[in-house]
């Protein structure tokens, strides 16, 4: 297991870049034109409101002490109110959160039980016909835009077969299975395509390796050295790759939420950006990259559990 | 020609040799083929469609294929082989312009920061950090947001994001070239930075930035296409792909046509650019694997 | 030496290799990566398998044990113990590899499981071919990491491969091939990769470790300095035929194949430090590159037409030497055409 | 309905309440019905948005209501009197209503809300400006009025003047009025409507189920509403929202394209509905002498605003972008407005007439106008084509400017257009608002087109003021004239309320201001 000191220490790597991030956020009101306080507001907010904003931003202090405020207040979970839901923004973003979260895990388990049986077959049949068939395939799958393989799905599975309903959102976990089977498909064929060439290689690579080698030469059983040996080893970098195509995967709900009607922090961007809705806008960046960097840590310390050789600090 | 330029390694572009490798390929071939037609297309659609893709045709309102209209026609009678056609110039300029900026910045940051480390290039780590902190499209359209939707603003927004992942390659490569003789003799013969950095490292840095602008350009259009359909990008009634499935996308079920057609455009050309990128990506790969 | 290779060559054949070939690619335009090898090896011989990289050596190891399928093909015999191992099926072969016919790798950076302890390496292997319990596969691996010379064996155990120096990989590797008590080792380059101080204590190490089980060995290299130290016979390869064979010391002495002599000459012996190597001119052929003829033709002093045009056939003379050469060097004895 | 009806509004109409059967009503079930749009708060003072607004009247009832051709009917009210000075109206309340918890509805209750309607920070708040004091006697509510207001009564029947219970609001925590709306919405509120709020999962879904002590009875003499429950799921994609209602995952849909109506008539698993709305499409003309850059602006001319209205194929225009729904605009109301007046389409198509009058104004060698459209919109996109087309043979070459919608906003207020699109629907039945907001200059310079008359200005004053209601349709049919002449409008057309229901579901209403009434809605089995 990574040791505590491992952990810690990739915590506190977080912490710079996190600084930057909110830089960013903190830097994107500002550079609308015009007032920020404006900008933050509902269209009919009186002189009181825009002070109370003022206040909160500290608007009327050096740029400095401003991104103090927004540290502050975004540590403590205050992310300002929705102009377009008139509720707290960090409410209304952990009200769609779970969603989103939802689809993304559903998406994930799909790509990697579309990606996986399909590499090892194209794997151990390297260069062959069904390699290239499979291959070819998913190349196709890669130059499809995620919103085009959504409406792909939505009308013929969902509209002409019936097999799925084509949007909204179900009332419990086993009924999100299905209510969301047909926008998790379409992100996961998306990202099964990028992962299956990953795994494709990367099997490849560990089949061809002398140590499959060296441990078929041992005499182990087939099973011993396709599970010990070469599935372990390819999945180190499967798993790097999930981690890192977690943005591909954010950008994939955003796109298949909003054509499946579906009510996760996706959509929430796109009603927020058409809306001019402001404080959502960041807050949501914010999400985002909080579930990116999350994901990453996460990811780190998966590999470094399965690979020993990055457990050093 | 110095007798330094004769040290460096040799560059990729001795054409004959490449060429005839390249063409013994069908990959590259056929990406060839696609894109140079794509280009074709973008360069002359009102000599090659065969409408108006703005006239309404109040006689002809969604007809299904047909010899008169190859592709079908739109809920004003436009003719959609046409529109597609027309939005070829649209996304070919989306692929190009999102990318080429992204890529000349990133590439300057990024010999810059390798050649020199340091501070600079600390920073630039962070930042690089940051930046991928973001979904991609997330930030884009974030971007987009403060700027207003549209064709420009959109380049802006991309460009903006991008240009750090290829700093971020070009500056790994440059480190790579950094270490080599040939970048130490460059150096004691006493030759300015910037020539080091931009006749001797970067030629032979350039490869990998090339092919992976060329799988670029395919997610830029995959990508400009989304911001189109969600309404963020390219604005009706101008062609573009995303767009034109967006409007077709209410008659799906009586007139799939409308939104298919531009589809296969998308998933032909970001064909093209990918096959160009990886036959490209194997013909550039050093020799011995 | 000598003496030993007298008695060496009274004992009888245990491996009997008979035109082996073995190809890659499509049926129709096969690459053909060893073109009909004959070999013979006796019990507790350490048999030199020498050439330039890409003559075909490694592939004959793998081929014996059946690694290159399924990408590749095998033909011709190879007879262990009487049984022809090219015919026999994965599963058969599972019961051969590790335990009477084991083998080790060039690299042992790249031959060890990165992701599992070393402990765990050696004890599958235990697993599959003893009856032994977990404990005793335990101590079974600590006294053979003892044997290989590694210190503190025991507290090694689970430690994982990058965390050895190279030459105790070596070590390490050849601990996991001896584990079952094979009777024979492949060892493919087993020293390239290592400093020629530990390269010496490995090839000394497997020499008194073969010595020890009663092993024989094929040794795998390039480097004719490895052969004359420590093999009993050597067979060299060139484009994937046998050149010539013969008791280690009598080819040394006379080598009558023109490449087997442009490889002796490449042993750096008494020249100045900072001398270029000497190196035969010219590349291998690829695979697919093979001259209708002799491969080596195209490099060879003392070609002639007929070498360009037909492959000589491999003949044997006495005193156990083989050779394929129309026009070799003139040798002691008279040649047998 | 007197208007001109387009044939394919006439079969959907004529084929929708004649042809079908008078069938017995069922009670009982849920409908689902897919909306655009979600609510953000239900609530008579703060709703906002349509999707809030729309929905209130489901769930607070008013005093008044909007009857049959725009008259008013008794609501919680029985009775109403406006005093002969106009300044007092009297109301009776109706004698045993109850709120959804059983608690009587009472005059305090009307008070509290109508004193909560009237605070000047809601967005409603100046509905009510010319109110100074509602006092409660009894069973009888009476409110005082600085003058005469011909549109209060409208007023009493708009859904901002719902009534809320008083003790249940009053116990919720709160900084102002608005939070403490918030949280007795969030709450589940008690409410006087027909129907309760259930659950609300925003974004996402709502429930809405029948208020058992609803006072206003069915065709059955029976409380209504008919319905158990109304499930509401959040659907913007239009697309998806038909997908679901033609995969039966829906009994209804919202806001259906104009260009899937023709398509879903046909579907014989569907009720396709068009209700009129008030909803009117123009593209206000910029009026004044002089553009925001000091030259001389054509468009000042009047004759020059006429031909570009002559020079528009409006039946072309409809026919594109709204798929024959629509029709014509006939005066600058919407003709389902009290005191419209005008039955003929104005500026029929006629390309040589504009080009008279353009030779007329001076206008020669072409004329450069731009158009400014809302980015993302596939209608005005649609709109700026065909005007581009139309426009050419009269010499008018039009260019396009796409801007998102705060942008056009801010083009209208500082009047830096020429032409630009936009769109209106009345919140209340009273021609009063949508004449002041596209006519008066003082009122935002009509609609941001600097046009100011007199005249017209005049009569709107007086009108305001004005109980007489025969005199009031008067001034009013004299605006409408004014106004057709001066042309400080591109008129486009009227849109319907497109709602496609499964073919069980019987009885919905979109009222022409637009609100959701499920309360006679009924579901056969």
């Amino acid at each position: 297991m990574p040791s505590a000191a491992y952990l810690l220490s990739r915590l506190l790597q977080i912490v710079p870049t996190f600084l930057l991030v909110m830089v960013f956020i903190f830097l994107f009101v500002r550079l609308l034109p015009g007032d920020p306080a404006i900008a933050m507001a509902e269209a009919k907010a009186s002189d009181q409101q825009l002070a109370e904003i003022r206040e909160r931003m500290g608007l009327n202090e050096p740029l400095a002490v401003q991104f103090g405020y927004f540290v502050k207040n975004t540590v403590t979970g205050d992310l300002g109110r929705s102009i377009l839901m008139k509720r707290p923004v960090a409410e209304v973003i952990l009200e769609r959160l779970p969603v989103t979260v939802y689809l993304s895990l559903y998406a994930v388990a799909l790509s990697v039980l579309v990606a996986a049986p399909l590499a090892l077959f194209a794997a151990t049949r390297a260069n062959g016909p069904a390699d290239i068939a499979i291959r070819g395939l998913f190349q196709v799958g890669l130059s499809m835009p995620v919103f085009y393989i959504g409406l792909v799905l939505l009308t013929v599975l969902g509209a002409k077969l019936r097999l799925f309903p084509v949007g909204g959102y179900g009332r419990s976990f086993i009924d999100n299975l299905y209510h969301l089977a047909l926008p998790a498909l379409s992100i996961a064929l998306y990202t099964s395509a990028i992962l299956m060439r990953n795994l494709r290689a990367s099997l490849v690579e560990v089949l061809d390796s002398e140590f499959v080698q060296f441990a078929r030469a041992k005499g182990l059983p087939r099973r011993i050295v396709l599970t010990r040996h070469v599935l372990r080893n390819a999945l180190v970098s499967a798993v790097t790759l999930l981690g890192l195509s977690i943005g591909n995967l954010m950008s994939g709900t955003l796109v298949t939420e909003t054509v499946f009607a579906v009510p996760g922090v996706g959509r929430l961007m796109l009603e927020a950006i058409f809306a001019r809705d402001y404080p959502l806008i960041q807050g949501l960046t914010l999400t985002f990259a909080v579930i990116v960097s999350l994901t990453f840590l996460a990811t780190d310390i998966v590999q470094s559990w399965l690979d020993p050789r990055l457990r050093q600090a | 020609m110095t007798t330094l330029d004769r040290i460096a390694p040799a560059r990729p572009n001795r054409l004959s040799g490449f060429a005839a490798r390249a063409l013994k390929r069908p990959a590259f071939l056929a990406g060839f083929a696609i894109l140079g037609a794509s280009l074709l297309l973008a360069l002359f659609p009102a000599a090659i469609a065969p409408y108006d893709p703005l006239a309404f045709d109040m006689t002809a309102i969604q007809q299904g294929p047909s010899l008169a209209h190859p592709f079908g026609t739109d809920g004003f009678g436009r003719d959609v082989l046409s529109r597609v056609i027309w939005a070829y110039r649209v996304d070919m300029q989306m692929a190009f312009f999102a990318t080429v900026f992204a890529m000349l910045i990133g590439l300057t940051t990024g010999a810059l920061v390798g050649f020199y480390g340091g501070i600079a290039d600390a920073i630039f780590g962070r930042v690089v950090d940051a930046v991928i902190t973001f979904p991609f499209l997330v930030l884009v359209i974030a971007i987009v947001a403060v700027l207003g939707p549209g064709l420009v603003n959109m380049y802006v927004a991309i460009t903006a994001v991008n240009w750090v992942y290829y700093a971020r390659l070009t500056r790994a490569e440059i480190m790579a070239q950094k270490a080599q003789d040939y970048a130490a003799a460059a150096r004691v013969l006493g030759y300015s930075d910037a020539r080091i950095i931009f006749r001797h490292l970067l030629p032979n840095a350039i490869s990998p930035v090339i092919v992976y602008w060329m799988t670029d350009m395919a997610l830029a259009i995959l990508l400009g296409s989304s911001l189109g359909y969600l309404g963020l990008g390219a604005q009706p009634p101008a062609a573009e792909w995303g767009v034109l499935i967006a409007e077709g996308r209410n008659f799906i079920m009586t007139a799939w046509w409308i939104s298919l057609m531009p589809g296969i455009a998308i998933v032909v050309t970001g064909l093209g650019f990918s096959l160009l990128g990886d036959s490209l990506a194997d013909l550039l790969r050093p020799k011995g694997r | 030496m000598l003496d030993r290779h007298i008695d060496a060559a009274a004992r009888p054949a245990v491996l009997e290799i008979r035109n082996l070939t073995t190809s890659f690619g499509p049926q129709e335009r096969p690459l053909v990566a060893v073109d009909g090898l004959s070999l013979s090896l006796k019990a507790g011989e350490i048999h030199g398998l020498v050439g330039e990289s890409g003559s075909g050596k490694s592939i004959t190891l793998r081929s014996i044990l059946g690694l290159i399928q399924p990408r590749g093909r095998v033909g011709g015999e190879i007879l262990w113990k009487g049984r022809n191992l090219a015919a026999l099926s994965e599963r058969e072969l599972g019961a051969i590899r590790g335990k009477e016919i084991a083998m080790i790798f060039q690299e042992p950076m790249t031959s060890l499981n990165p992701l599992l302890p070393v402990g765990l390496q050696i004890t599958e292997n235990l697993a599959a071919h003893t009856g032994l319990a977990r404990a005793e596969r335990e101590r079974e691996a600590v006294a053979l990491l003892d044997r290989v010379g590694i210190p503190g064996a025991r507290a090694r155990l689970a430690d994982f491969p990058h965390e050895f120096s190279g030459g105790m990989r070596q070590r390490v590797m050849i601990a996991i091939a001896l584990a079952s008590r094979p009777q024979l080792l492949l060892a493919d380059e087993p020293t390239t990769a290592l400093d020629v101080t530990i390269q010496d204590q490995i090839l000394r190490l497997l020499q008194s470790l073969a010595a020890e089980f009663g092993m024989s060995v094929i040794l795998v290299t390039h480097d004719m300095g490895v052969v004359a130290a420590c093999c009993d016979r050597v067979s060299v390869m060139y484009g994937g035929r046998l050149c010539e064979s013969g008791p280690t010391a009598d080819v040394i002495a006379a080598p009558r194949h023109p490449y087997t002599r442009g490889l002796l000459h490449s042993i750096p012996r008494g020249v100045a430090p900072r001398t270029p190597l000497y190196s035969i001119p010219g590349v291998p052929p690829g695979l697919g590159e093979r001259p209708p003829g002799c491969a080596f033709a195209p490099r060879c002093p003392n070609a002639l037409d007929v070498c360009r045009d037909e492959k000589p056939v491999p003949s044997v003379s006495a005193g156990g030497r083989g050779l394929a050469c129309h026009n070799p060097e003139p040798g002691p004895t008279e040649e047998t055409r | 309905m007197k208007k001109m009806i387009m044939p394919l509004l006439a079969a959907v109409f004529l084929t929708a309440p004649m042809a079908m059967p008078a069938t017995a009503v069922e009670r009982g079930g849920a409908m689902s019905f897919a909306r655009y749009d979600d609510s953000v708060l239900i609530d008579p003072v703060w709703a906002e948005r349509n999707p809030d607004i729309w929905m209130v009247t489901n769930l607070y009832d008013t005093l008044l209501r909007n009857g049959e051709k725009g008259a008013l009917e008794p609501g919680l009210a029985e009775k109403h009197e406006v005093s002969a000075d106009g300044k007092t109206i009297t109301l009776t309340l109706r004698q045993g209503v109850k709120f959804s918890d059983g608690s009587a509805l009472s005059a305090g209750d009307v008070v509290f809300s109508l004193e909560r309607a009237r605070n000047p920070d809601g967005p409603w708040g100046n509905l009510l400006a010319s109110v100074t004091g509602v006092k409660a006697e009894g069973s009888t509510v009476t409110l005082s009025l600085k003058q005469p207001d011909p549109t209060i009564l409208s007023v009493l029947a708009t859904f901002n003047t719902g009534i809320v219970p008083k003790a249940a609001y009053e116990k919720m925590d709160g900084a102002n009025d608005q939070e403490k709306a918030a949280a007795f919405y969030a709450a589940g509120p008690v409410t006087s409507g027909p129907f309760m709020l259930k659950e609300h999962q925003k974004g996402s879904r709502m429930v809405f189920v029948r208020n058992p002590n609803y006072w206003r009875n069915g065709e059955d003499g029976k409380p209504l509403p008919y319905l158990d429950e109304v499930d509401f799921e959040i659907i913007p994609d239009d697309a998806t929202r038909i997908l679901k209602l033609q995969s039966g995952e829906v009994d209804g849909a919202e806001f259906i394209p104009f260009s899937r109506v023709a398509e879903l008539s046909a579907d014989p698993n569907l009720d396709m509905k068009l209700f009129p709305s008030s909803r009117i499409i123009y593209a206000p003309i910029n009026s004044r002498e002089t553009k925001a850059d000091g030259s001389k602006n054509p468009l000042a001319d009047k004759r020059v605003r006429q031909a570009l209205n002559y020079a528009t194929d409006k039946s072309a225009i409809i026919r594109l972008v709204t798929f024959d729904t629509g029709m014509p605009m006939t005066s600058l109301m919407p003709a389902a407005t009290t005191y419209h007046a005008g039955s003929e389409p104005l500026y029929p198509y006629d390309p040589a007439r504009a080009q008279a009058l353009l030779k007329e104004a001076g206008i020669e060698g072409g004329l450069d106008i731009t158009l400014t459209t809302l980015a993302g919109s596939a209608d005005d996109s649609t709109l700026f084509t065909a005007l581009q087309q139309m426009w050419q043979g009269i010499g008018v070459n039009l260019k396009v400017e796409q801007v998102d919608s705060p942008t056009r906003g801010e083009k209208n207020r500082s009047g830096t257009f020429d032409i630009h699109t936009y769109g209106w629907a009345n919140d209340i039945n009273d021609p009063a608002q949508v004449t002041s907001w596209l006519g008066y200059y003082k009122h935002r310079q009509a609609v941001g087109t600097g046009w100011n008359n007199a005249e017209f200005n005049t009569l709107f004053e007086t009108s305001m003021t004005e109980t007489d209601p025969e005199k009031r349709r008067e001034e009013y049919k004299k605006m409408q004239e004014i106004y057709a002449e001066e042309a400080p409008l591109l008129f486009l057309y009227e849109t319907p309320f497109a709602v496609a229901l499964a073919k069980s579901v019987r009885d919905y209403v979109q009222s022409p201001l637009g609100a959701n009434d499920f309360s006679t809605a009924w579901k056969s089995k």
